[in-house]
């Protein structure tokens, strides 16, 4: 069970996680791809954040595995699982406000992690071009100097993606990205989106159709903690168990 | 920005250390006499507790109610060693054993315990007091933080530590000295601690110990591990899934609080000449949460103000004015919670700071006036 | 038998000179309190009395009260400070000493050790006060005294105490343990025929000394007598069940109990609750720790018929004491009660207004060297004298608690017992 | 050490050594209940805690020299209306506290016990000077003190029975009041989400002020019961704090079985270790237990595990 399939970056079975008896996610089985983009959609308590906590070692697991690149997360701390590649992004954008963004970002860097790494970590070229680079494709490159607090709630957004790009992960997961953000935000978000999911596995849990639609490769939907349907967008939507718990109402 | 906080000290930094070194070593003794000066002294002793605050509690989160026990480690080593050095078998010739502590000597002990041992050497000793004060604070932080216990639930089991020790230092009063804590300190090799000059002289040790505390607070609060600190105080989460082990970092900085309380706790037992319990338990610790957030929670420099000048009410109030020193100090945390949570250093960032810029235009001049204000004056 | 009149345990008599002074000298020290021989300053010329630049001018000299007015300790301390100033107000209204008035500065000790040291070096050093009246936890006298003995203080001290202390720079107003302990523990065995004891205290040096040198006492001089427990319990502490059945169980003659501040009221109000009767005869209650102003917290009626040895009750019947307890009622209120260790307090002032007048001078080394020998006569106490070793020869009283809060005295030792700081058969 | 004693002794050792220690749980549970309430729902640090506690005991002072001075034909019954008036002036002042002070920092629960802290410096330096530095004696009723022969071995305090059933009759109250009452619901309510409880319309600035002035109440009815047991000062309620936070930590602060089952577990610990070691000992020991405890299970005996 353990045994890694090589076309397989993330493998999760039989994970269940048991709140005082009551079953939040229940046998739930499912595989990413390397460069897949799997949304996870579902209706509100399905279920669907508590797997990404669960993946990323937020929440403890009852049973099951999670399997990744052929090591099991579910043994790991939070920052191990960081280390081995997995980047979590929250659904309220959680971000440090009392930090400017380039501090914020500065943060994200890989490097420095260990307490003394952190003691002596130098802030020199590489690490500000870097931080730069990240700052464009985040849209906030005027903005570096600017404490976070005074971000929009778009550009909080943003910023939370650019701490995760900056850590390059091979599977970034992603709690309903454009929530709460304006249309021209939206459009402007989706844009990032589609250019940083080339090239990586990404999970994300999205409500919004169109936008589902626009970067979905495959399509898992929850429902009381196991999964209803999985596959392409289209036939998820076509699908009767689907459209009678989620999409028809 | 980027460029300039990457710096150890920026200008105003360096401005405001300076003014610090000028009212430690030139204002105090030059304005005050001897007794006073070592009154100051004292009151230094516990800016080192302030500072590692500000690390732990301001900029970490971390709040613990138990720094007392570090302070009083450190304090108690030192002790132990001018204590052996003064039981010599001349001074204690009146005993039934001579040559060991007098408070053992009336607990029927007849040889120096195993564990005082270590405290002849005054190597050894000066070690154990960081040593020993920082290994307790690492097997606390490490059973605590791993756990994840924070925020409240934190403060009161540090709480609880203070009950213990203090009661456990009273009641092995053999071992201890007890309530009476050890008394009667009288040479440090051979170099009598009770003098004018040597107190003049520990005084100034003691300050320099101080701004070696505050340059390395300093330097870990310029380091990425003092962002991090702030960023875990405000978003923990996001910083464990940065990637970081969030335990490490607060068991490192809780260990760094607590050598700083161990100097403070030492250089007290130099300078005031006794270590006792009373320096250990729940009240003083709880009051030297208050110096730092007096001083300002997010300042080193304010939290040595906040020492100084809390400190010195105290002793000015209940000169004058016993009775209402508790009203006073009451009042103080009450206000310093709801009006000021930014202390002293607060009221000077956003109050004083700009009309001193505004009316000279130039912070080079402004500074040492504005620390001036901040500080008690004799 | 034989062992019981060891020479170390015995009461010891004073010196006979001492003794036919006293019986001389007393009609003549009670005159002097009530019409003193007036001196006048102009007689005693300030550069003459204070060599050594203490706080004297031509016509007042300072000296310093350090007790503690806030903090846990004030409970305790404050019958001491009243005490005192009513000392010098009552020297003052004689004309006070060598024509100087008295004045004092208070300092709030703040039950805080480091703070006691740190006032009393204030007092010596910066107001260069004549002499300190104060402290009251041992603790607090430790803190103080290497400060005194540096800068050559000199402090009054006057609470009943562990002993194993003799400082050249204090004089102990109050009983060291020897002489408060050891005539007690032979009252209650020869007169109720005591046999078991339970030693209790709180957690702290005194309480500890003290039982130790009474289980010495009990094992090594009393015949046929033994300690059947031993407990102690942290300062503060208010459960006191648990003991209270340990000692059910053993059934002592005699609860030997040395619980001192907020612990003292938990306790009798739990021994009187479990049913322990302290009015009848077995067991009963002997404290060294209970004075008049701790029973205004216990009450009086949960504590009625234990016994309690000291050397002073507000209820001694002498003319001295009477008008002591009036003056101090006169001053502070009807309401008022006096302990042992108030009524200790009260002595210093006069203690080291007969040495300097002896003297002739404020200097610290010649009241030192003048305070040695010297009596007071009309203390509310009796007559007392200044040992060589700084403490007081003083007699050792047993009292019975009254449910009105004072004590009814039924025992005093015949001659003054001589205080022991190191006894030798008790380390 | 037990071989001098018959089984008959011994056997009413172990009865009255366990109902020592049944009293030593009430007075926990007395102590505690009222901060469970406060830091159990609100998050609320009240250091202040002891000294409310205190107010209820001089409260029960004054009501007891009223009751000798005007109507001394019915002292006996005194002590019960001293509880009332304790709970109505602590509560009071409680209510007066939220509303001046605790309400500005409830999203700053560190804050809060600085806060407390300074309240309680002020409020011992109140009694102080209206009371006297010295402890005040409180008359007890004579039909309290004293105890009830079981056998004529056992015999068990009447103060510890009443300790007892006030503490069982309070912890009942409560528990109506916080599972059985529309007060109790909303009280829940806002504890687990503050916004929404607003958003359905709950009062919850009251509802607030309430839970603290009752937290407060309950902690002056104790301390008037602790008259019988304990001593009546401006600083006693310093006595207090630390064995009473211990308590509600080790119980999980939001359950009230908890508290109850931790008070249970440190009574008994506590009242065990004291009959064969020293009091010290027993006391550190049994503070170590709890703190190694609370390291290995930090969120206390009882939680609720909540999904986040």
């Amino acid at each position: 069970m353990n045994v890694h399939n090589p076309n397989f970056l993330l493998m999760v079975e039989g994970l269940t996680v048991s709140f005082d008896g009551f079953k939040a996610v229940n046998d739930l089985s499912f595989y990413v791809e390397p460069n897949e983009c799997r949304v996870i959609i579902g209706p509100n308590g399905a279920g669907k954040t508590t797997v990404l906590d669960l993946i990323c070692g937020r929440t403890k697991a009852t049973s099951g595995s999670v399997n990744f690149k052929g090591r099991e997360l579910l043994s790991m701390r939070e920052d191990q699982i960081v280390h081995a590649g997995v980047g979590r992004k929250f659904q309220t954008p959680s971000v440090y406000e009392d930090l400017t963004v380039f501090e914020n970002l500065e943060l994200s860097y890989p490097k420095g992690h260990s307490v003394f790494g952190a003691l002596t970590f130098r802030r020199d070229d590489k690490v500000k071009t870097r931080i730069k680079e990240i700052a464009e494709t985040i849209f906030l490159e005027d903005l570096l100097n600017d404490k976070a607090a005074y971000l929009s709630h778009g550009q909080k957004q943003w910023l939370e993606i650019g701490m995760l790009l900056i850590q390059d992960p091979e599977l970034l997961m992603l709690d309903e990205p454009v929530a709460g953000m304006s249309v021209a935000e939206r459009k402007k978000t989706a844009e990032l989106l589609n250019r940083i999911i080339q090239d990586r596995s990404v999970i994300v849990i999205e409500h919004d159709m169109g936008f589902v639609a626009d970067i979905a490769t495959r399509v898992t939907v929850l429902h009381q903690g196991k999964t209803l349907s999985e596959g392409s967008m289209e036939r998820v939507q076509n699908d009767p168990k689907v459209i009678e718990v989620y999409l028809g109402h | 920005m980027e460029s300039s906080s990457n710096r150890l000290f920026s200008a105003r930094d360096l401005i405001g250390f300076a003014v610090l070194i000028a009212i430690i070593f030139v204002v105090l003794p030059i304005a005050l006499d001897g007794f006073r000066l070592n009154l100051f002294g004292k009151y230094l002793t516990y800016a080192f507790v302030a500072v590692g605050l500000v690390l732990c509690w301001g900029m970490g989160g971390i709040l613990s109610l138990g720094q007392g026990v570090f302070f009083g480690l450190g304090g108690y080593c030192m002790a132990m060693f001018l204590k052996l050095e003064a039981s010599t078998p001349e001074n204690t010739s009146i005993q039934s054993t001579p040559g060991i502590p007098d408070f053992m000597d009336w607990n029927q002990l007849t040889a120096l315990p195993a564990w005082w041992e270590p405290f002849n050497s005054l190597f050894i000793t000066l070690i154990a007091v960081i040593l020993v004060p920082v290994v307790f604070a690492f097997i606390i932080g490490v059973a605590m933080f791993r756990r994840r216990v924070g925020g409240v639930y934190f403060a009161i089991i540090t709480q609880a530590f203070a009950a213990i020790l203090t009661i456990l230092i009273i009641g092995q009063q053999g071992f201890t000295g007890g309530v009476n804590g050890i008394t009667d300190l009288r040479t440090l090799k051979g170099w009598d601690i009770r003098s004018e000059e040597a107190k003049e002289i520990l005084y100034f040790v003691n300050g320099g110990l101080l701004i070696v505390c505050l340059v390395i607070a300093q330097y870990v609060r310029k380091s990425k591990l003092g962002r991090l600190l702030i960023a875990m105080r405000d978003q923990e989460d996001r910083v464990r899934f940065s990637g970081y082990d969030v335990a490490s970092f607060k068991i490192f900085i809780f260990c760094l609080g607590a050598a700083f309380a161990a100097v403070g706790g030492a250089m007290f037992t130099l300078q005031v000449g006794f270590m006792s319990p009373t320096l250990v338990g729940i009240v003083p610790s709880i009051e030297m949460v208050i110096f730092c957030a007096v001083g300002g929670r997010l300042s080193i420099l304010g939290a040595v103000y906040g020492a100084l000048l809390v400190n010195w009410a105290k002793t000015s109030l209940s000169e004058s004015f016993p009775e209402l020193w508790l009203l006073g100090l009451g009042g103080l945390f009450i206000a310093v919670v709801m009006v000021f949570p930014n202390g002293l250093a607060g009221v000077y960032a956003e109050h004083v700071e700009p009309r001193l810029m505004a009316l000279l235009g130039k912070s080079k001049a402004a500074a040492p006036d504005s620390a001036a204000n901040e500080t008690p004056a004799e | 038998m034989t062992d019981r009149k060891s020479p170390k345990t015995t009461i010891r008599q004073m010196p006979e000179p001492s003794r036919r002074a006293f019986m001389a000298g007393s009609a003549a020290m009670t005159a002097a309190l009530f019409a003193p021989k007036t001196l006048f300053a102009a007689d005693y010329p300030t550069e003459a009395v204070n060599t050594t630049g203490l706080a004297v001018t031509d016509d007042t000299v300072t000296i310093g009260i350090l007790h503690s007015v806030t903090g846990t300790m004030a409970i305790s301390e404050t019958g001491s400070v009243q005490a005192e100033k009513l000392a010098i107000e009552q020297i003052n209204a004689q004309g006070g000493i060598l024509g100087r008035k008295i004045e004092y500065i208070q300092e709030d000790g703040a039950s805080d050790w480091p703070t006691f040291a740190e006032k009393s070096r204030k007092l010596l050093v910066n107001d260069k006060v004549a002499s300190v009246m104060g402290c009251w936890t041992s603790a607090s006298r430790k803190a103080v005294l290497p400060v005194f003995e540096q800068f050559n203080g000199m402090l009054y001290y006057p609470t009943f105490y562990e002993g194993l202390e003799q400082s050249p720079n204090v004089i102990y107003t109050g009983q060291e343990a020897t002489q408060q302990i050891i005539a007690g523990l032979d009252w209650v065995s020869e007169t109720k025929g005591a046999k078991t004891f339970y030693l209790l205290g709180s957690d702290y040096i005194w309480p500890r000394t003290s039982n130790k040198i009474a289980r010495k006492h009990i094992e090594n001089f009393l015949d046929g007598a033994k300690v059947v427990g031993e407990d102690y319990y942290p300062l503060g502490h208010t459960q006191f069940n648990s003991v209270i059945n340990k000692i059910r169980l053993r059934k002592p003659d005699v609860i030997y109990a040395i619980v001192v501040g907020g612990s003292n009221v938990a306790f009798y109000k739990q021994l009187k609750a479990a049913g322990i009767d302290m009015t009848k005869e077995a067991p009963l209650v002997l404290t060294i720790s209970v004075t008049e102003d701790e029973i205004r917290g216990i009450g009086g009626e949960n504590i009625d018929g234990a016994y309690a040895c000291m050397k002073y009750f507000q209820s001694l019947d002498s003319p001295n004491n009477i008008a002591f307890v009036q003056a101090f009622k006169d001053m502070y209120g009807e309401d008022m009660v006096i302990g042992d260790v108030t009524q200790a307090a009260y002595l210093g002032p006069w203690l080291w207004k007969a040495a300097v007048e002896k003297a002739g001078s404020f200097d610290v080394d010649k009241v030192r060297e003048a305070q040695i020998g010297v009596e007071l006569t009309n203390a509310p106490e009796g007559y007392v004298k200044v040992h060589e070793n700084h403490h007081l020869w003083s007699k050792t009283r047993v009292g019975l608690a009254k449910a009105d809060g004072q004590y009814e005295v039924v025992f005093e030792t015949a001659d003054l017992v001589e205080p022991d700081p190191f006894p030798e058969g008790y380390q | 050490m037990f071989s001098d004693y018959t089984m008959n002794e011994l056997g009413a050792i172990f009865a009255m050594q366990g109902f020592a220690g049944l009293i030593l749980f009430s007075v926990f549970v007395l102590m505690a209940l009222g901060l469970a309430i406060i830091f159990g729902q609100m998050g609320v640090i009240n250091m202040a805690h002891g000294e409310f506690m205190i107010l209820g005991a001089y409260v029960t002072y004054l009501t007891s020299n009223l009751f000798a001075d005007y109507l001394p034909s019915v002292f006996g019954l005194y002590f019960f209306v001293a509880m009332i008036l304790a709970f109505i002036a602590s509560g009071a002042l409680g209510l007066f506290v939220e509303w001046v002070m605790i309400r500005h920092l409830y999203k700053r629960p560190l804050d809060t016990l600085l806060a407390t802290w300074g309240l309680s410096l002020i409020l011992q330096q109140v009694y102080r000077s209206v009371f006297g530095a010295r402890e005040v004696g409180v008359s007890i009723p004579d039909w309290m003190m004293g105890s009830l022969p079981m056998t004529d071995m056992i015999e068990v305090p009447i103060n510890g029975i009443f300790v007892m059933v006030l503490a069982t009759g309070i912890s009942l109250a409560v528990y109506f009041m916080m599972y059985r009452s529309s007060w109790g619901l909303q009280v829940r309510a806002i504890s687990q989400n503050r916004m929404m409880a607003d958003a359905v319309g709950i009062n919850t600035a009251w509802t607030d002020r309430l839970t603290f002035g009752i937290g407060c109440g309950v902690a002056g009815v104790a301390g008037s019961a602790f008259t019988m047991i304990g001593s009546t000062g401006p600083t006693a309620g310093q006595l207090y704090i630390v064995d009473t936070f211990l308590v509600v930590v080790f119980g999980g602060a939001a359950s009230l079985l908890g508290t109850i089952a931790s008070a249970f577990s440190i009574s008994q610990a506590q009242s065990i270790m004291e009959f064969f070691l020293s009091g010290s000992m027993a006391k550190v020991l049994t503070l170590l237990t709890v703190v190694g405890i609370l390291m290995i299970r930090p969120q206390g005996l009882f939680t609720l595990k909540l999904r986040k």
